[in-house]
């Protein structure tokens, strides 16, 4: 694993392939938690946390318990009973030990568990055959992108209810409509990131013997030839 | 409230999408086509009627509400996966291509904040009719604000309006008319964002200018008396 | 403790009730399922691979006998003597918003036949039908891109080499 | 067989689960006031973030601060919002 790969998976599922913007998973949250700063970067936080951890468990549960015997059609339910459970069970505890952890970051786990990011990043690692190291960089990726665009949305909100708007395009109208043009901006991200140097293709064929190449030049080789004889 | 109004009630006054902006997820990623947004307001009726009914019998016995209450969250999870799971196989052995273009969808079903909110805000205390009837009224007013969003898109998107598999109506000839070609913006994710925007913006406006008509009329009211 | 044990319970006999379920639609869906992918894969054979659609009876598919991490399945077309005549790959390959599937068949010479995209989601242009003139060709150096989507086509040009790459290995 | 399986994977897991979850929440239990689990209680529970709070118990807790009427739940109409009014304007204010 090269370090370009490295770099490659986290910006792809960060910016390419941006779980709200590209892939439109946890909107609800998007829209809902993103009209202060302070929320929205709270919201974003646990949600990387949460992220990471949920995919680890529903990666492992996927590839070493639903693979091997064959049921694979039980991951949605299986997934999402995981992740509920495991994010009431942190929740549980964060609030009995670090209070001060739950009061900045605590009280949106609930909100988590219904997030579609979560489920939608969690099985599309399970699904797609990553590696284990590949499927934690994608979950961070992802993670990380939902946190950036939350950041930048809340940003672009506080800002909006400064302005004055049409009557009717106030509120979740007008939001949406920023949300489009950041969506615009960001699919232009599409060619800042370009695959590992050992993905690119090498000179075909790879096993063809050599002799039999010159044996049978190609018509251009003959053209040549003739081209330069004359 | 009447089984009528209670019916009625999601298409427009208490309409998921447009009024309580749940479910905006499907309602932006897989609005590229009316094929789509049947097939998705199809799986979701199903999953929603279901649930209720399934949540709201549960529920009507006193000694198994009390049994489930700590783990009530996970309960209703766990019946509203196992739907959405059903679903999601029926959709993979008789409509593959369907299946194919809906994707993850299917399975976010189970997160959808409009299953999980109608089974807590309503299936669990009512009864068993009035939650069916919730079910099928929560479920249409999505589908057709589904349909609406995919209705837009699609035709300024691609010029043509998919019905079912091949059955597509082919409207280029308005493009041509004006001598502009179809607007792929709309079919790309900002595209979505965008239009959601500004049908939520015009459902505003309806509403604004409802609002105040009615204070006019009230005020009217005050006084003549 | 008790309490606890029976809550535990409760949740297991739902989840109990819900897996029973769940497995007995799996049985009725699931051969369904496989039929459907069978058949839609042995269509995508006759319609990439000419001498076996004409000559059915006689040729055989091989569809285990090779297996290569880098694609999803392989299939030797194999005349009635049991030479090899053609081999066929099911690749895939990350696109724009989707993996790409295609089915692409290589000839005896190292010449693709034909191509045909299994399953593809991608919103930006058509490339289910788009021609990237690469039938009757043993290098990318006529691969025409779908212009307008360079991920997919990256995608499909990918799909491609890997084919050619492989034939050379399995036509031996 | 082919049943026994799944059977027992969602047996096991549900059963794991329902356990740890009941545990935790006895054993690590954290007292409120009754007012403020009333509240959430009443409230949907569907955590959807529409009222723009991160969910629920957040919403409730803002609502036992006093700095929402609890008018902004976009989730429950009708009875049960009359219902959850009534509880606020006896209880907290």
């Amino acid at each position: 694993m090269s370090f370009n790969q490295i770099i490659f998976i986290i910006f792809s599922s960060m910016l390419l392939e941006n779980v709200i913007l590209s892939q439109f998973l946890g909107i609800c949250s998007f829209l809902g938690v993103s009209k202060s700063r302070k929320s929205a970067v709270g919201m974003g936080l646990s949600v990387v946390a949460v992220i990471v951890l949920a995919t680890t468990v529903t990666w492992l549960i996927y590839n070493y318990v639903l693979v091997l015997f064959d049921l694979v059609y039980l991951k949605t339910i299986v997934f999402i009973l995981v992740i509920a459970s495991l994010v009431q069970i942190i929740e549980i505890i964060i609030k009995k030990f670090v209070p001060s952890l739950y009061k900045s970051l605590g009280i949106y786990l609930p909100l988590i568990t219904t997030n579609c990011a979560v489920l939608g990043v969690a099985i599309k690692a399970s699904q797609n055959g990553l590696t284990f190291f590949n499927m934690l960089l994608y979950a961070l990726g992802s993670g990380l992108g939902f946190l950036l665009i939350m950041f930048i949305f809340s940003f672009l909100r506080e800002e909006l209810e400064k302005r004055k708007v049409p009557k009717a395009m106030s509120g979740i109208p007008i939001a949406l409509v920023v949300a489009s043009i950041l969506a615009i901006i960001f699919s232009r991200y599409v060619g800042i990131v370009k695959e590992d140097e050992g993905e690119k293709e090498k000179e075909l064929p790879r096993t063809a013997n050599v002799i039999s190449m010159h044996l049978t030049p190609s018509d251009e080789y003959l053209d040549n030839i003739i081209r330069r004889m004359k | 409230m009447t089984k009528k109004e209670n019916f009625l009630k999601g298409f427009i006054k208490e309409n998921p999408l447009f009024v309580l902006l749940l479910g905006t997820c499907p309602a932006l990623a897989i609005t590229t086509s009316l094929e789509n947004a049947f097939g998705m307001g199809i799986a979701f009726i199903f999953v929603l009627v279901m649930s209720n009914t399934i949540i709201s019998l549960i529920n009507s016995f006193k000694k198994l509400k009390e049994l489930i209450q700590p783990v009530r969250i996970a309960v209703y999870i766990v019946i509203i996966a196992s739907l959405v799971t059903i679903v999601e196989m029926i959709m993979q052995a008789y409509l593959p291509d369907l299946y194919n273009s809906l994707g993850v969808f299917i399975s976010l079903i189970t997160v959808n904040c409009i299953v999980l909110g109608r089974a807590e805000a309503y299936a669990s205390q009512n009864t068993v009719s009035d939650s069916v009837i919730d079910g099928i009224s929560m479920g249409l007013g999505y589908t057709l604000a589904l349909i609406i969003i995919s209705l837009i898109r699609e035709f300024l998107g691609n010029g043509t309006i998919t019905i079912w598999g091949d059955l597509q109506i082919n409207l280029q000839g308005v493009f041509e008319f004006l001598h502009i070609t179809p607007i792929s913006f709309f079919t790309s994710s900002a595209g979505a964002f965008m239009v959601l925007g500004i049908v939520l913006a015009i459902m505003q406006a309806i509403k604004n200018s409802k609002d105040a008509k009615e204070k006019e009329a009230k005020k009217q009211e005050k006084e003549v008396k | 403790m008790k309490k606890n044990l029976i809550t535990g319970l409760v949740l297991s006999v739902f989840a109990l009730i819900c897996g029973l379920l769940l497995s007995v639609v799996n049985m009725f869906t699931a051969p369904v399922i496989e039929a459907r992918t069978e058949e839609k894969i042995n269509n995508s054979i006759m319609e990439v691979c000419e001498v076996y659609k004409n000559n059915k009876d006689t040729y055989t598919i091989d569809k285990e006998s090779i297996k290569h991490d880098e694609v999803d399945s392989v299939y030797l077309v194999k005349d009635e003597n049991g030479e090899k005549v053609e081999v066929i790959y099911v690749v895939s390959a990350k696109g724009y918003a989707s993996t790409i599937q295609m089915m692409i068949s290589v000839t005896k010479e190292h010449k693709i036949e034909r191509s045909v995209v299994i399953s593809s989601a991608e919103t930006k242009g058509d490339i289910k039908t788009h021609d990237f003139m690469m039938d009757g060709k043993d290098s990318l150096a006529d691969f025409d891109k779908l212009s307008g989507s360079t991920i997919s086509s990256k995608a499909v040009r990918k799909c491609f080499y890997t084919a050619l790459d492989l034939s050379y290995e399995d036509l031996k | 067989m082919e049943i026994l399986i799944p059977v027992l994977v969602m047996l096991g897991l549900g059963f794991i689960l329902g356990f740890i979850i009941s545990l935790v929440s006895t054993k690590f239990h954290v007292e409120e006031d009754t007012r403020l689990t009333t509240i959430a209680s009443m409230l949907p529970g569907a955590n959807c973030g529409a009222c723009g709070n991160p969910g629920c118990q957040a919403y409730a807790q803002k609502i036992f601060d006093k700095e929402s009427n609890g008018e902004d739940c976009t989730v429950i109409k009708g009875e049960a919002k009359e219902k959850l009014l009534e509880y606020i304007k006896e209880n907290i204010n």
